[in-house]
């Protein structure tokens, strides 16, 4: 148990690779045992990694469960990890989602079964390698690794223009990041010219003073990298083909877990490497987040089919976000990593429901469904909740976070939360006409052929039901008992202000918006 | 001195020129000839004028590889001439793109 | 935890956990579960009541049950306020939606969503008690939501029905859009006084600068628009009369519409150290009350307009609110939860009686078959119209007397006028469905509703009848107005009486601008001493825009929902698919050129690679030349 | 006369100087052995030749490392061994051996005879070794002719070929035309120097006084016929890395010869050349008036923009790797130009990485060529991944690390020279490069896509649509041989990606050897 | 001695010339030869007669009587008339006449390092220059000798593999 302790990160990192080994020799005929394990092995990873909640010190910033050994002594680079409250959750979400997608994906994966989930559970270690990595160079193999699973996914059981999307998916966030590998090397070598030796350690890192000029250069570079994986408006377009095209499985790991990296990347690695840089630029970013906001909602409203729909929301949501995290108030940083994880939560669930909707009825197009609230009564209430949530209704997740970055960021830009904020109407317009559309719309209406499927629509079984209710449930549990989460990104947060605050360049400027002044 | 090198340049330019504008394997394989040739000339010229002989003796290796070259250029040339018929440089056209 | 929190955590608990049971286990309880609800918020007013006298007879209190969101400065715990304007409430929500409840049992009886219907019901009083008691703006603003969210649930009810399912759409957005201003007004509530507490933010009022609390005074009053369904937001509530009649009962008449005024009463301080946004208050207040009578005047659908005079009454309140006479809104809230709710019931005692039946032009005569229901609706007719000595009467009068006396004579005026067409429609339906001949189908059996259903609407019409006598001695002399005044005494009086005329001067006004109304509608369908048909004619242009509601959802369509679809469409197709993925297809389909190009230097011909070989040469050794 | 003669040998001098080429006589002296088994009719035909080839190499092997860590000179400065060399041979070697691992499947397909084909294969590897540890410039001219000789040999060996003749050709006039440029600058070299021997013309240059003139500095009267020998030197070796615009050959003769030898190619000679410009590079290029990084950096530019734009509409699977690596050879040039010991060290990195996934893919691609698939075309590769998951996923594997995806030496390899070229300053040279890394990976991860994604249109033309019927290797089995040259390319791509540290171990010796020169 | 240089140039060029505006090979291959005798002038004025020989030896001898020996074999005394791509031409002149002009100015620019050496000319005339080459030949350049001869021997393996019309 003390090894386990001690080495919690790497054998949560590696166990499933270990699970991948397991199924290797396993038939690939033997598709049910194949599901099974995988399903099962990815639940063991979840439940341990419910350790790393129970034993995290909510009463510390400090990285904790660290483990550092030599890697590549050359470059200064090591084996690095270590969490703080942010990357906590975000690796729980990611243990959540990948177990819930593996058991979403009994029916809709029908070949290639072995392929699937070797792929899943290998994206689960490049996914939880990346949160918990403290070397620059460490997080980056993993960071870029971790697109290939998901580049099989999406091109090997995808629908319609699947290779496309796969291929547009790949390439355009290794352009990013390979631009932020760019900034990564460039802020490397100026601290090895600082101080004679080369190191990768992102604690170290941090101490490096730049010019102000050139952090700004750099920003952009790493700003590129991490913008396209958020997206952010206009580096989004790959995010529409690349959900709308993947198995469910993929859309839901796809929102749920790697739309999270741009956002961590920003918190984890460009701001508090480039903290006057980051400063300087804030307004203008949070004029993209906004625009983000706007934008999203808007296409969504006139979006016809169903994934490309949700895609979007992803992208309004995504401006919330950055408008949270770029607003620097302690408040809107700590609604930013919690809408961070309510997105991951709601639009994973959203993408479930969709999957199970074009499982049964073969078809994403809006017009072509309706009707469906009438056959299908759980799956009904079950989607309207995760809907909900999306809206930000009170009571459920989304509320919170989008209050908390609303809030917050409006102390620093009044104008542009305001209209930030519009879009939560926007938000209510395309989810809740989208919903009625899909589940009430008369079935035998005109405008569309009469969709047989529906005949035969049965409602949730016992295994979906199993899939999508840790989701129901973590919604209701972060709307209304957000303490435990927010108590544990609480000091992160306050010491990443703490950080940023320590430049002095901007430093008084910033002090009165950042609201730790009177903390 | 540089009269020397001159002259070698100007052959070796005029061996360039033959690369560049004729087709016919033969004469171009010619044209390589006399490069290396202008490259002797010119090692011959400046080992003298330095009073050095290593200059002298790279000319002799040059002119073997020379022979060397000549022959599997003459051997290549005539499997060439035997499977297309021709040896002119442009029927090389099966590899492009 | 003493006795009086346990009490107030448990008044919420109740619906909560009817809402869990019922959603959860519904299915197994079948009808079981209409009765066990309507015990549950029994139980939840019979708490309320008590709660009511002990705050009656000592005083108020506040309690947090648990430290809810904490980030950064921004700490919010679920707490309650206990004062003598939330106990108020709560024995209104709490009673009214008892008798709605079991109202409900014989209304919804053969409805396959009988569980479902009562588990949204209790969410509903749930969120309500919360919105009610909630000790800070975000736990305001969270229920403010939810009780929107239970309206979009209980509109869209029957979601079979297109129209059903819109309306509940249309309900939630409208309201998001007064929500959008009210969240903006807590955002910049919250970066003045760095806190959501009321206490807290109502001792820095006096200390903030006027035009701040104004802005955010009428932000917030945005939200009050929208859930209250003023004008220009208050399309949303006819249409919501989609939704089971008891819902409408419940939410769009006696509780959840009136949130905004409530919401007005609780921000008092904020809204008396504005003079201006009070004033907006105000004037809105007095439009919407003259609007929607207007719009109700030619209406044939008996729920819209009932509808459309919950409109108009609460704008009388927002007059009150805009006025600074606080008790007087609250009086007519409570006395207009009462009689509107009446109404209500007895309309869906009608429809139930006709099977569902709504429009005027088939009913008539009904006053034989459902005695009961007939007398009851009267009753709530004669309270709206402002007749002695029902509710109605004490409770408006108390609103006019009021802004007569602090001297805006227009307003007064408008109401006064407004008061003659609300009684003219109220009694035009009345005498429509229940004394004309009869239109009613042949093949239609009407008959008078179960006794689950009249005994609410009895009780509802003798305390419609009896509730306003709270109101006497007239003006500040009221029982009521001595009970809740206490509450407002920090409000900054912003707008002193002028005048002095006496109280039945005006009450005699009022009476006769009622009676007036009536009499008008029994010359014209009773007696039929006038043609309607005539007057319509005469008036063709304004009869039609009322008729066509001041085609307010139309200009809407017009002026926003197709402009908006139009340019989103243009977002999509033009902007994201051919501006920026072109770009970026662009750039790879460049990249295919440039490959294309590039192929050509490698054209297979020995020539041309020599010559490749040479310009490298010569670019090189060129380089030189020019270094 | 005395006064003019080198010094005679003592018996001590010339052990060491033999021993300073142990490695390479024993390639040759294999590369003869094998050659006489032609004699032998009946013997001719059989593994024989194959197998001895393996051993002579691997005797090579075992004497360079030997001889690591020992610092020769042989032969009056004619060659050195040290740590340098042994890196070089080490890698060079390799190659070799995964050259003739992966011939036996391929040659046997072809009426030609095998002894003399695996026998010039050993000349060509003593040829580059013998171009690595050459310190003069006749040896350079000379091996560097040696090897260029026997590639055109081996290019054109599948005869009656009409693709295999026509790109020994092409290779050979092109390559013929680049070494007459070659020797011409060694023409003004020698004039503007005096010496041939590498080291002395550093030392020459090093002690040579430089005159203020404007604002460079001008090397004492020599720096014309300097310059303009080493531009036109530069040429000769450029040509041989396939350096953009001195490239043209590379994909007609990488597609045309026989494709181990095309493997060898891309491996072998690439980087022999690179290793030989590296070592003149730093003892003689270093020290003239002229910048050569501006034109390194053009030239590195161009080959990696035309070689990636080009291969992106590639559809022959050898073409596009042709492409790539002129490409590569783009990447490999930034660690040079980056310079400074770490650059050094980076760019021999990168080029024991490039090895083996480029040995690695011609491999899969000679297995491919040997299947059902028969076929160079993409196109045809439809589906194959689950037809044949190792060798599919093996491919897979080598188009990533060429594409420079992390967890593959190829990604180590990038980083390590980018950024030994940022820490230089050679910003946008850095950053164009990652733009192409980009846009680069586009062709690697097609064949990707045909791989695991066929289309549904593409069914028809790929041995997908035979999926169920048993289609086996259609000329024999998948040799042990090639199965483990692909199993040692894997290992070492993904242990030089994942635990790198004991490669840059080795490269940093390596480097170290050469900056002490 | 100045003049004969000035003959010797004229004569090379003229036939380096011929060599390559000829229609005919052999003719060409002919003008080559003449080409060569007067470099080997060349080599004699540079007291470099061992060079010389060679040069007739090597090249006029064996290499062109190779080539004479092909085009017989062949028996293409002419190419059949192809088609010359006319800007492809006048490039390729452009680009002849750029590096022709580069090579010559920088020719003409540069200097000489300054004589150092001891193998004068008078030297080598009074040891003989094939003698002074054969000592270094075989002392400092003996690998690369050695090398010289394997060369040799895999080009002729080379040349029997491509001529031989079936092993």
């Amino acid at each position: 148990m003390a090894f386990f302790m001690k080495y919690i990160l790497t054998i949560l990192i590696f166990f499933p690779t270990v699970a991948v080994l397991i199924l290797l020799p396993i038939n690939k005929k033997n598709e049910g045992l194949l599901r099974n394990l995988a399903t099962l092995l990815s639940l063991l990873e979840f439940i341990a990694s419910y350790y790393l909640f129970i034993y995290f010190r909510p009463d510390t910033y400090k990285f904790q469960f660290v483990e550092k050994f030599n890697w590549i002594p050359s470059f200064g680079a090591s084996y690095f990890l270590g969490i703080d409250g942010i990357s906590l959750f975000l690796i729980l979400l990611t243990t959540l989602l990948t177990f819930v997608s593996l058991l979403s994906s009994y029916r809709y994966i029908k070949d290639h079964v072995k392929e699937f989930v070797i792929l899943m559970l290998l994206l689960e270690t490049f996914m939880l390698g990346t949160f918990a990595a403290l070397d620059i160079l460490l997080f980056y193999v993993f960071w870029e690794f971790m697109l290939l699973p998901m580049y099989f996914i999406i091109g090997m059981w995808g629908t319609g223009k699947r290779i496309y999307s796969a291929v547009k998916f790949f390439l355009y966030t290794l352009a990013g990041s390979l631009i932020m590998l760019f900034g990564l090397i460039y802020i490397f070598i100026i601290h090895y010219q600082q101080t004679g030796n080369f190191t990768f350690n992102l604690i170290r890192l941090y101490n490096t003073s730049i010019p102000v000029n050139l952090q700004i250069l750099l920003f952009i570079a790493l700003f590129l990298g991490f913008a396209i994986k958020v997206p952010i408006f206009p580096f989004h377009t790959w995010l529409p083909d690349a959900h709308t095209e993947a198995p469910t499985a993929g859309s839901v790991i796809l929102a749920g877990v790697l739309l999270k990296f741009g956002i961590y990347g920003f918190f984890r690695f460009a701001i508090p490497l480039l903290p006057n840089a980051a400063q300087i630029l804030a307004p203008y970013i949070v004029v993209i987040g906004v625009i983000g906001i706007l934008y999203g909602a808007f296409v969504s409203i006139v979006q016809k089919d169903l994934k490309r729909l949700v895609a979007f929301s992803s992208v309004s949501h995504m401006g919330f976000i950055m408008v949270g995290l770029f607003a620097f108030t302690a408040i809107s940083i700590n609604g930013a990593v919690y809408q961070l994880l309510n997105h991951g939560v709601d639009t994973g669930a959203l993408f479930l429901f969709v999957g199970m909707i074009y499982e049964r009825m073969h078809t994403r197009q809006i017009k072509d469904l309706g009707g469906i609230a009438k056959k299908a009564p759980i799956l009904t209430v079950l989607f309207l909740t995760s809907v909900l949530a999306s809206v930000g209704l009170p009571g459920l997740n989304g509320f919170i976070g989008e209050f908390l970055i609303l809030i917050g960021s409006f102390r620093s830009y009044p104008v542009l939360t305001i209209i930030g904020t519009s879009g939560i109407i926007f938000a209510a317009v395309y989810l809740l006409w989208m919903f009625q559309r899909v589940m009430f719309q008369d079935p035998h209406d005109q405008t569309a052929p009469y969709n047989h499927h529906l005949e035969s629509f049965d409602d949730m079984n016992l295994r979906e039901i199993i899939t999508v209710l840790p989701l129901i449930i973590l919604m209701f549990l972060m709307g209304f008992y957000p303490d435990p989460f927010l108590d544990r990104i609480g000091p992160s947060v306050l010491h990443f202000l703490t950080m940023l605050n320590h430049h002095k360049i901007i430093y008084n400027a910033i002090k009165i918006k950042t609201g730790l002044s009177n903390a | 001195m540089n009269n020397y090198l001159i002259v070698a340049g100007i052959i070796f330019c005029i061996g360039a020129l033959g690369v560049l504008m004729r087709k016919n394997l033969i004469i171009v394989f010619m044209s390589l000839e006399l490069m290396f040739n202008a490259a002797n000339l010119g090692f011959v010229a400046v080992s003298n004028r330095l009073n050095l002989i290593s200059g002298d003796i790279f000319v002799i290796f040059v002119m073997v590889v020379a022979a060397a070259e000549a022959a599997v250029a003459l051997g290549i040339i005539v499997a060439f001439y035997r499977e297309k018929g021709t040896i002119d440089m442009d029927k090389a056209n099966e590899l492009k793109n | 935890m003493d006795f009086k929190t346990s009490i107030t955590w448990l008044i919420p608990l109740f619906p909560f956990a009817g809402w869990l049971l019922w959603g959860l286990f519904g299915r197994y309880l079948k009808g079981f579960s209409g009765y066990l609800a309507s015990a549950f918020i029994g139980i939840s007013f019979i708490l309320s009541v008590i709660l009511f006298f002990i705050v009656a007879y000592s005083h108020g209190f506040t309690d947090t049950l648990y430290p809810w969101v904490h980030a950064g400065t921004l700490k919010v715990g679920v707490s309650a306020v206990i004062d003598r304007l939330s106990v108020i409430m709560l024995v209104m929500v709490t009673g009214v939606s008892t008798l709605v409840h079991i109202y409900s049992i014989g209304y919804m009886q053969d409805d396959k969503g009988f569980s479902r219907y009562f588990s949204f019901l209790n969410l509903f009083v749930f969120s309500m008690i919360m919105l009610v008691i909630s000790n800070n703006v975000l736990l305001l603003y969270v229920f403010w939501e939810a009780v929107g969210f239970c309206s979009y649930i209980l509109i869209g009810f029957w979601y079979e029905k297109k129209s059903a399912s819109d309306a509940g759409k249309k309900a939630f957005i409208v309201n998001r859009v007064g929500d959008f201003g009210f969240a903006t007004g807590i955002f910049l509530l919250f970066m003045t006084t760095k806190t959501l507490n009321y206490e807290k933010i109502f001792a820095m009022v006096p200390t903030m600068p006027t035009l701040t609390v104004t802005v955010i005074a009428l932000l917030l009053f945005a939200g009050a628009v929208g859930k209250s369904a003023q004008f220009p937001l208050h399309v949303w509530l006819p249409d919501a009369m989609e939704g089971p009649t008891p819902v409408s009962a419940l939410i769009h008449a006696a509780t959840m519409v009136t949130a905004g005024v409530y919401m007005i009463v609780r921000f008092h301080v904020l809204f008396s150290y504005s003079p201006t946004a009070s004033e907006v208050v105000l004037i809105v207040g007095t439009f919407t009350a003259f609007f929607a009578a207007f719009i109700a005047l030619t209406q044939y659908d008996i729920k819209r307009i009932v509808a459309y005079s919950t409109v108009s009454q609460l704008g009388y309140m927002f007059m009150a609110v805009g006025i600074g006479s606080y008790t007087a809104g609250m009086f007519h809230l409570i006395s207009h939860a009462i009689f509107k709710g009446l109404l209500f019931l007895t309309a869906g005692s009608v429809m139930h009686g006709l099977s569902g039946e709504l429009d005027l032009r088939k009913m008539g005569g009904l006053y034989s078959k459902m005695k009961t229901t007939a007398i009851t609706f009267i009753v709530g007719g004669l309270a709206l119209s402002g007749i002695p000595p029902f509710s109605g009467f004490f409770s408006k009068d108390a609103i006019l007397a009021d802004v007569y006396n602090k001297g805006y004579y227009f307003a007064w005026a408008v109401g006064e006028i407004t008061a003659l067409m609300t009684a003219f429609y109220i009694f035009r339906l009345i005498f429509l469905a229940f004394f004309a001949e009869s239109k009613v189908d042949k093949g239609l059996h009407v008959h008078e509703s179960p006794k689950i259903m009249t005994i609410p609407m009895i009780i509802m019409a003798v305390l419609a009848s009896t509730i306003g006598f709270l109101g006497i001695p007239p003006l500040n002399h009221s029982v009521f107005y001595k009970f809740l005044h206490v509450d407002f005494l920090n409000a900054k009086d912003f707008a002193p009486i002028v005048n002095n005329m006496p109280w039945y001067v005006l009450s005699s006004i009022s009476v006769a601008a009622g009676l007036i109304g009536i009499y008008i509608a029994y010359l014209l369908y009773i007696k039929k001493a006038i043609d309607p048909e005539k007057i319509k004619n005469m008036f063709k242009p304004v009869y039609e825009l009322s008729y066509n509601k001041v085609y307010i959802d139309e200009i809407y369509d017009f002026l926003i929902v197709k402009p908006m679809l139009v340019f989103f469409g243009f977002l999509w197709k033009i902007v994201d698919i051919k501006i920026i993925d072109g770009a970026v297809n662009g750039v790879a389909g460049a990249f295919g050129n440039f490959s294309v190009k590039a192929r050509k230097i490698q054209n297979g011909m020995l020539m041309s690679y020599i010559l490749t070989l040479s310009i490298g040469v010569a670019a090189v050794l060129f380089y030189y030349f020019i270094r | 006369m005395h006064n003019i003669m080198p010094a005679i040998y003592g018996l001590n001098s010339l052990e060491k100087s033999m021993l300073s080429i142990i490695p390479e006589a024993v390639i040759i002296l294999f590369a003869f052995i094998v050659l006489f088994i032609t004699f032998f009719e009946k013997i001719a035909k059989s593994k024989n030749s194959y197998y001895l080839s393996l051993i002579g190499i691997a005797f090579s092997i075992l004497y360079v490392v030997m001889l690591s860590g020992r610092n020769l000179t042989g032969f009056y400065g004619s060659v050195v061994f040290n740590g340098y060399d042994v890196f070089l041979f080490i890698a060079i070697l390799l190659s070799g051996f995964l050259t003739v691992l992966v011939s036996k499947d391929y040659i046997e397909n072809f009426d030609v005879p095998y002894p003399e084909y695996y026998s010039i294969i050993l000349f060509g590897i003593s040829a580059m070794m013998f171009l690595v540890s050459s310190n003069n410039l006749i040896m350079v001219f000379i091996s560097l002719e040696f090897m260029s000789i026997c590639a055109y040999i081996l290019t054109g060996y599948i005869r009656g070929n009409t693709r295999s003749t026509e790109a020994a050709l092409k290779y050979l006039i092109l390559g013929t035309f680049a070494s007459a440029f070659l020797i011409f600058g060694s023409v003004f070299i020698y004039a503007a120097v005096g010496h041939l021997n590498l080291n002395s013309i550093h030392t020459y240059l090093e002690n040579i006084s430089y005159v203020k003139h404007g604002s460079d500095l001008i090397l004492n009267g020599i720096s014309e016929y300097l310059s303009i020998g080493l531009l036109l030197f530069m040429i000769g070796l450029a040509f041989k890395m396939s350096l953009f615009p001195f490239h043209a050959w590379t994909p007609d003769a990488y597609d045309g010869a026989p494709t181990p030898i095309t493997s060898f190619m891309a491996t072998g000679i690439k980087i022999a050349a690179f290793a030989v410009f590296l070592r003149i590079y730093l003892l003689i290029y270093n020290y003239n008036v002229i910048n050569f990084n501006d034109i390194l950096w053009v030239l590195a530019v161009l080959s990696m923009t035309f070689g990636n734009i080009a291969a992106i509409l590639s559809t022959n699977i050898k073409r596009l790797l042709a492409y790539s690596s002129i490409a590569q050879a783009g990447y490999i040039l930034i660690g040079i130009i980056g310079g400074g010991f770490y650059g050094y060290s980076g760019t021999l990195f990168y080029l024991f990485a490039y090895i083996f996934m480029t040995a690695g893919a011609f491999a899969v691609v000679i297995i491919f060529e040997n299947s059902d698939i028969a076929s160079l075309d993409i196109k045809k590769y439809s589906g194959v991944g689950y037809k044949y998951p190792f060798i599919s996923a093996a491919m897979a594997f080598f188009m990533l690390s060429l594409a420079g995806i992390p967890v593959t030496s190829g990604f180590m390899g990038k980083f390590y020279v980018f950024s030994a070229a940022v820490k230089s300053g050679y910003y946008w040279l850095v950053f164009i490069a990652l733009l192409n890394s980009a846009f680069a990976a586009y062709y690697y991860i097609k064949v990707i896509v045909k791989m695991y994604m066929p289309d549904k249109e593409d069914s028809n033309v790929s041995c997908i649509a035979a999926e169920g019927k048993n289609y086996g290797i259609v000329n024999g089995n998948i040799s042990e041989g090639i199965m483990l040259a692909i199993i040692i390319c894997l290992f070492f791509t993904l242990i030089m990606g994942v635990y790198p540290q004991i490669f840059i171990n080795f490269a940093n010796y390596s480097a170290a050897s050469l900056a002490s020169l | 001695m100045e003049a004969l240089f000035y003959f010797f140039a004229f004569i090379a060029i003229f036939s380096a010339l011929m060599v390559i505006s000829m229609k005919n090979p052999l003719t060409s291959a002919l003008y080559l030869v003449l080409c060569f005798f007067a470099l080997a002038g060349f080599y004699v004025l540079l007291y470099m007669q061992f060079i010389a020989v060679m040069q007739i030896l090597v090249y006029a001898g064996a290499i062109m009587v190779l080539v004479v020996l092909v085009i017989m074999l062949l028996n293409i005394s002419k190419l059949d008339s192809v088609k010359t791509d006319f800007h492809q031409k006048i490039i390729g002149i452009v680009i002849a006449v750029v590096l022709f002009a580069e090579i010559v100015i920088y020719t003409v620019g540069g200097k000489t390092r300054k004589p150092t050496g001891e193998i004068t000319h008078k030297l080598i005339n009074k040891i003989g220059n094939t003698q002074v080459i054969g000592k270094f030949l075989f002392t400092k350049y003996t690998l690369s000798f050695e090398i010289a001869s394997i060369l040799l021997f895999v080009a002729i393996i080379g040349a029997y593999l491509f001529a031989k019309k079936k092993l």
